[in-house]
């Protein structure tokens, strides 16, 4: 039955204004920052960096309409930017050699398993783009560490190729900071190159469209924690710069860790969060079996995210006074 | 041989232990609990509704054992649980009448124009927050659907003219939706009570009139035709006071009301025994 | 200039320059004026007049009940046309006395000052004249001044701020007043610092209005017990706690009010009505308001008598341009949006604002990304996400203890948010649910 | 309820209806544990069956002998003896299957569905429906367990019994056979059978 | 340093829930509500300390020396059954609100394969009489440890759109997957 009206005029709730921000336009401007490590990561690896990344973004963007289809929700959701979000973090995850199956089973386990389980996006628990990798880790452990040098690079022997955090780990071999800062290094498409990393970091970081205590506080503990180890023994741990540049510390203090849905939207939450990944990638770096640990880490924290939630209400103003 | 005793010894042994530090324990820490609580629960519907205004099954099988409740008060499960709970506590059962949720408002889309558009939460509640709520009539069903959201049993539906519908076969009469309504216009009433003022409105007669087709514009029409007292009006609006005195010399009134805001819940239940009369009338 | 501030907050297009030139004007009441019985916070007034009566300007036509409510007067003379429930701006109907204005403005016989010199009242004295005189807080809550007045003994205030914040943005009412005002601004000041027994009045103006700053720093030059101050202009700067804390620091306790921290807060609009009252004897019925908007053709700030149809005003500002999207009573963090433009001006309407429809947000609404915003912004210091998750869910016990009942719906949260979520709509909702329920176990 | 219906439903039952492990999620720790491979989750299977029917027969025998207060201590020894005899039985015949399978033999002695149905079923009921209830139970167990099984063993190693099942160009998904892929898969089947539960419900 | 390793290694590597799949009936049932699980997982941790207090000694005491192995099973069970009873008596009378909270669960501790798994586990690994306390405080602050995180994202998930044939256990299954997903990466922290 048509409604009848008694005016033209619209009703609601105040605030009647509202500011210009919107969901589409802040996982857009994180699509924009990560074009720079895109872009480094298709200079270094040229045509594996390419299909990897196409095959992640189109595989995820595929996961998520069907998911959509399957549940009757609006299609249009798929435009709002952030499974295509999640396949590039996938994609720059990944080991540049990665076999294209692999790379879309990832991708499909991302947005799957990582997001529309939970009911889709805003309600996830977990990084979607590292539960699809830390997948298949698990899933195929020899070829996810299988590392093939960047194609600028003259390397003589390319099936013992390392990490420079692997080359730390296993044999004590430092690749030299200035290419971990260009990022002329091996490693996963997206890590290598530190520069390009921190400009695109800052610019999220100054549009405010991402948490500044997260990066702050990881990088900062993560120079705590391995900077109190060289201290203790500079020979047998390593320069705690040497871990900021290094690996995937860089991509996940940015891009990764300060998801919005998946990191505590408390501050004191926030931090606690940070200083926690911080402190388990130098555990896991130092200590564990593997020679990176931030995916690791992350996820981990995400894990404690609800309870970080819960238990950090800021103080109320006036909140303890007297009346 | 001694493997054989040996095990039966140890295990003996043991299963004394324990069952001498168990009993002192017993003895010790018991709880006392009235068996006839966990009976009255198990009868109970278990769907904690609060009908029977406690928070929920257990508190008031606990009620009705520790402190006396009367054991009628259970809507949901009805006669059958009364007699059961009569069972247990030997008592004699009490009677249980049905009552139902009935609405009282009959605003549709079409006879009931809404202030302007709405934008914002869809539910009656925070529509209500909102200039009052968009019906034009300020004691207007809202059609955003709170009572179908509340009712535990999926007796309400919200049909196409903005109205919701009560399933009278499925109704138990819990009073969730009752209360649900920020509008207040649901009501229980016992289920053989067939006549109902579809209306709320105690505004001036000229504003109801101008706000919604199907309000009682207080006419006193079917008041003056109804001479046994069941019916009274007052601000602006009739009331049923005594549904058992609605005897057929009133149906008139229902027949003459201008705008049906007086009607019956069900008109083909009524039974017309004089149709001369009627017509008259 | 040594601006002051509160923490968090958010800068919202301010649109002042949309009416700030305009001087006030008069604008003379319509032929007929409504005057609901209910327009302040507490219990509503009893009518004291019936059908037919022949009522003056300035005569008492409504009878405050209880300690938290207020007189209502006429505001012209003319004969009382009805007495029946009519549509407010703040939504329900509500009782009013709707007058036949004979345009003769003919005053109330009795309208006189009780003394020829507004200082030498007692503050007993003064509390009476506010509260026979009907005045509420004119800033928008309506609150009864003469109860605001009279903290209890045992919260000495020391200190009264005069709340020139106007931080609602397209509103330039306080503006005009404090430019045009600004003696009986300040006289009125003095009058509620002696009324409480305050040592020190801070005159809270955000520097969007510097022109106000200067000009009372001028005035006030060498007055030890007055000091102006400059507020950064930021979103919602005029609200009592926050501009108790930008100013004072001091933090208003959860569930208290200013005077537990010894303040007294008033709109400067309030206080030139009580200064008005004082030297006049007139009870308060007309206001100073903005009607502005791009919805609207001049904007103008205007001085109306309570009961004034929206409907002349607007006509008056030239009529709407385009097609009116939404009437709002108030500024637009706020305000109440109508559903008609024939409701009467009320003593608390600080200003009427058409925002015509292609100006209207139209966003999508997504689910909430968790992106902080809200609570990087909300000036009380909430998570307002989570708050509205749990009133959402129904889970008001748990809403409540992330605060709840502490939300001033000032709008910052809404106005922020990218996922387009009516934070303060689901607030709202949360806090009727969690009265309800309160109701509901006390019972 | 159950005494309107027939012997055979007291069967079938378990298969699917109540199955013990998709519907009544019980005895969830060995269904993740021992499915690694197709092997090793019948072994399992193979124990319960025994020791679930075996302990029916003893409790429902002497189901009016037992005083209410120490019955369920009653059910735990006699379920243990039968749960010692199986897994000394396998450890003897079959070292390997029984080093496979760890401490999860022993721990049928806790599985829930055994205690669970001498506690609601085998004490309430005859001896031959017992029996049937056991073995349906059982059984619905087993199936469960070669459902997850099989899809572990295909895709973490491809091949099933031991058999390989898939060529060559497959790549094993390590994973599948490792703690997060039993909860994957586990999580993926419970929730796969409650949305065909409730679709035949409706249909 | 071996004890800290063992501690280590039950709270983290070897977390009961998530790499042995021991104790997954609770780890579903009581995972729902953050209260419930903190006090699950104490009643747990505490039943699992005492558990190692007394069947240490039953076993390398009496079972071993006399070798009546096969009574381990039936024995063990006899104890933690008797624990469990203790301990459900407890709490009833002190704590209206756990009882209520845990409900059937508490019965359960004794169906809960953690604690029997446990004495079995540690049996297996031969460890000595302060080793297996500490493995069982370990195990049981480790139980403990994935219930809490459970619950509270099982709490955050009650808002969330979740498919419906997913609700309550697969979602927790999958959950539970991710989570020993990336607890994978404590591998290798102690060799």
């Amino acid at each position: 039955m048509k409604k009848q009206y008694a005016s033209e005029f619209v009703l609601s709730s105040s605030p009647h204004i509202r500011n210009k921000e919107s969901v589409p336009k802040i996982m857009y401007w994180v699509v924009g920052t990560l074009l720079l490590p895109v872009g480094a990561s298709i200079y270094f690896f040229r045509m594996n960096a390419i299909r990897i990344l196409l095959i992640s973004i189109v595989f995820s963007i595929l996961t998520e309409l069907i998911f959509l289809a399957a549940r009757k929700k609006d299609l249009s959701a798929v435009f709002d930017g952030s499974a295509l979000i999640t396949g590039i973090l996938l994609a720059l995850t990944l080991p540049p050699g990665l076999k294209s199956s692999y790379v879309a089973i990832g991708a499909f386990v991302a947005i799957a398993l990582g997001k529309q389980v939970f009911g889709g996006l805003g309600y996830n628990i977990f990084n979607p783009a590292l539960v699809g990798r830390a997948f298949l880790q698990a899933a195929f452990p020899v070829a996810m560490t299988t590392w093939v040098p960047p194609v600028v690079q003259k390397v003589v022997d390319a099936k013992t190729f390392a990490t420079p955090l692997g080359g730390f780990k296993f044999s004590h071999i430092l690749t030299p900071y200035k290419n971990l800062i260009i990022g002329n290094t091996g490693g996963s498409l997206g890590e290598t190159s530190a520069i390009l990393l921190i400009i695109g970091g800052t610019i999220l970081l100054i549009k405010k469209y991402i948490d500044w205590r997260i990066p702050t506080g990881i990088l900062l503990s993560v120079f705590v924690f391995q900077g109190a180890l060289y201290i203790a023994n500079p020979q047998k741990f390593a320069n705690p710069l040497y871990f900021l540049f290094a690996g995937g510390l860089l991509l996940g203090a940015f891009f990764m860790a300060t998801d919005m849905v998946t990191s505590p939207i408390t501050p004191k939450g926030s931090w606690i969060y940070a200083i926690g990944i911080g402190f388990l990638v130098v555990l896991i770096r130092v200590f564990g079996g593997l020679p990176e640990g931030v995916m690791y880490s992350i996820l981990i924290m995400n894990s404690f995210v609800p309870l970080l939630n819960r238990y950090t209400r800021p103080k109320i103003l006036g909140e303890g006074g007297k009346k | 041989m001694s493997t054989l005793l040996i095990s039966i010894i140890t295990l003996g042994v043991l299963a004394l232990l324990f069952a001498v530090i168990l009993a002192a324990a017993d003895a010790k820490l018991r709880v006392e609990v009235d068996p006839k609580i966990e009976e009255i629960d198990t009868i109970l519907p278990q769907a904690n509704c609060g009908a029977c205004g406690y928070p929920g099954c257990k508190n008031y099988a606990t009620a009705i054992v520790e402190k006396g409740e009367e054991i009628n008060k259970c809507s949901v499960g009805g006669q059958p649980v009364t007699d059961l709970i009569a069972k247990i506590m030997g008592v004699e059962s009490a009677a249980t009448t049905k009552v139902v949720a009935r609405v009282h408002c009959r605003g549709t889309e079409e006879a009931a124009k809404r202030k302007g558009y709405y934008e914002g939460i869809e539910t009656c509640r925070a529509a209500a927050l909102v200039s009052s709520g968009d019906k034009l009539c300020d004691w207007g069903c809202l059609g955003y659907g709170d009572c179908e959201r509340s009712c535990p049993f999926d007796a309400i539906t919200m049909m196409p003219d903005g109205l919701p519908f009560i399933d009278e076969e499925k109704c138990t009469g819990c009073g969730i939706c009752v209360e649900e309504c920020p509008k207040d216009i649901l009501e229980l009433h016992p289920i053989d009570e067939n006549v109902m003022i579809f209306c709320r409105s105690q505004d001036p007669p000229k504003q109801s009139r101008a706000v919604c087709k199907n309000a009682c514009i207080a006419c006193n029409i079917c008041v003056r035709k109804c001479p046994t007292g069941a019916l009274t009006m007052e601000n602006n609006l009739v009331y049923v006071v005594a549904p058992e005195k609605f005897t057929e010399e009133c149906y008139g009134g229902i027949d003459k009301c201008p705008t049906g805001a007086i009607n019956f819940v069900h008109p083909e239940k009524v039974v017309r025994t004089d149709k001369q009369e009627n017509d008259k009338a | 200039m040594n601006k002051k501030t509160f923490p968090k907050g958010v800068h919202p297009p301010d649109k002042k320059e949309l009416s700030k030139e305009f001087k006030i004007e008069f604008f003379p009441p319509g032929k007929t004026v409504v005057i609901p019985l209910h327009q302040h916070t507490g219990a509503p007034a009893e009518p004291l007049v019936k059908k037919k009566d022949r009522v003056l300007k300035g005569q008492k036509i409504g009878e405050a009940k209880g300690f938290i409510s207020a007189n209502i007067h006429s505001p012209v003379s003319g004969t009382v046309k009805s007495v029946e429930p009519h549509v407010t701006p703040l939504g329900k109907n509500v009782l009013s006395v709707i007058i036949e204005n004979d345009g003769e403005d003919e005053l109330f016989p009795e309208i006189k000052p009780l003394k020829d010199d507004p200082f030498s009242y007692s503050p007993e004295e003064v509390r009476n004249a506010v509260r026979e005189a009907g005045i509420v807080g004119l800033g928008g809550a309506a609150f009864p001044t003469s109860v605001k007045l009279s903290p209890p003994k045992e919260y000495p205030v020391d200190t009264v701020i005069l709340n020139g914040a106007e931080c609602e943005p397209y509103l330039t009412t306080d503006y005009r007043l404090m430019l045009e005002k600004t003696d009986e601004i300040i006289a009125g000041a003095e009058i509620l610092k002696e009324t409480v027994g305050a040592s020190k009045i801070y005159i809270g103006v955000e520097d969007n209005k510097e022109d106000v700053i200067n000009l009372y720093e001028e005035k006030l030059k060498g007055r030890s017990d007055f000091e102006v101050a400059p507020l950064k202009t930021k979103y919602p700067q005029g609200g009592e706690k926050m501009l108790i804390k930008a100013i004072l620091g001091r933090e208003v306790p959860t569930g208290g009010l200013p005077f537990h921290v010894g303040v007294l807060v008033q709109n400067v609009g309030t206080t030139y009505a009580v200064y008005e009252t004082l030297k006049t004897g007139m009870p308060l019925i007309e206001r100073v308001l903005t009607v502005t908007g791009e919805g609207v053709k001049e904007p103008k700030n205007l001085q109306v008598r309570v009961g004034t149809m929206f409907k002349d005003i607007i006509e008056y500002a030239g009529g709407y341009v385009g097609k009116p999207g939404k009437l709002i009573m108030g500024g637009p963090m706020m305000g109440i949006s109508q559903w008609t433009d024939v409701v009467p001006v009320l003593k608390a309407t600080s200003g009427i604002l058409v925002i015509p429809e292609e100006e209207l947000p139209k966003k999508k609404e997504y689910n909430c990304i968790g992106c902080n915003s809200c609570v990087e912004h909300c000036p009380m210091n909430l998570v307002p996400t989570r708050i509205v998750v749990l009133s959402k869910n129904e889970r008001f016990e748990d809403a409540k203890s992330w605060g709840l009942m502490d939300c001033i719906e000032c709008g910052t949260c809404s106005y922020v948010c990218p996922a387009n979520i009516p934070l303060v709509h689901w607030i709202r909702f949360g806090k009727s649910g969690y009265i309800k329920l309160r109701k509901k176990s006390e019972k | 309820m159950d005494e309107n219906k027939s012997y055979l439903y007291d069967f079938i039952k378990g298969l699917w209806k109540e199955n013990p492990v998709l519907v009544q999620l019980l005895g969830m720790c060995p269904t993740l544990a021992v499915t690694n491979a197709v092997v090793n989750a019948v072994a399992m299977s193979v124990a319960v069956v025994f020791v679930l029917t075996s302990s029916a027969i003893i409790i429902s025998a002497i189901r009016k002998f037992i005083p209410g207060q120490v019955r369920i201590a009653s059910y735990i020894v006699v379920i243990a003896t039968f749960v010692t005899m199986a897994d000394r039985y396998l450890a003897a015949f079959y070292p390997a299957q029984s080093k496979a399978l760890g401490p999860f033999i022993p721990l049928i002695v806790v599985n829930c569905i055994i205690l669970g149905r001498m506690e609601a079923f085998a004490s309430k009921n005859s001896i031959f429906r017992s029996i049937l209830d056991a073995l349906g139970m059982s059984f619905g167990f087993a199936i469960a367990l070669l459902l997850m099984a099989s899809f572990r063993e295909i895709l973490g190693n491809g091949t099933w019994f031991n058999m390989r099942v898939l060529g060559s160009w497959w790549d094993n998904w390590m994973v599948m056979i490792l703690p997060p892929g039993a909860f994957l898969t586990l999580g993926t089947i419970v929730g796969f059978s409650k949305f065909l539960q409730t679709k035949f419900k409706k249909a | 340093m071996d004890l800290l390793i063992i501690f280590v290694s039950a709270l983290l590597i070897n977390n009961f829930v998530l790499s042995y799949f021991l104790g997954i009936c609770p780890f579903l049932g009581v995972s729902n509500k953050l209260s419930s699980a903190v006090s699950m997982g104490m009643a747990v941790t505490f039943v699992m300390t005492i558990t190692a207090i007394v069947t240490w000694p039953i076993y390398h005491l009496i079972l071993a020396p006399y070798h009546l192995e096969f009574l381990e099973i039936v024995s063990f069970i006899l104890v933690i059954a008797s624990l469990v009873q203790f301990v459900e008596m407890f709490i009833r009378k002190t704590s209206e609100a756990i009882y209520d909270a845990l409900g059937i669960y508490l019965p359960l501790i004794t169906t809960n394969c953690a604690i029997l798994g446990f004495a079995l586990i540690a049996v297996l690994k031969n460890y000595t009489y302060i080793e297996t306390i500490v493995f069982g405080v370990g195990a049981g602050l480790g139980f403990t440890l994935a219930l809490v995180i459970m619950a509270g994202i099982r709490e955050e998930l009650d808002f969330a759109d979740v498919p419906e044939s997913l609700k309550g256990p697969g979602i927790t299954l999958l959950v539970a997957g991710i989570l020993a997903l990336s607890f994978m990466g404590f591998a290798g922290l102690i060799k």
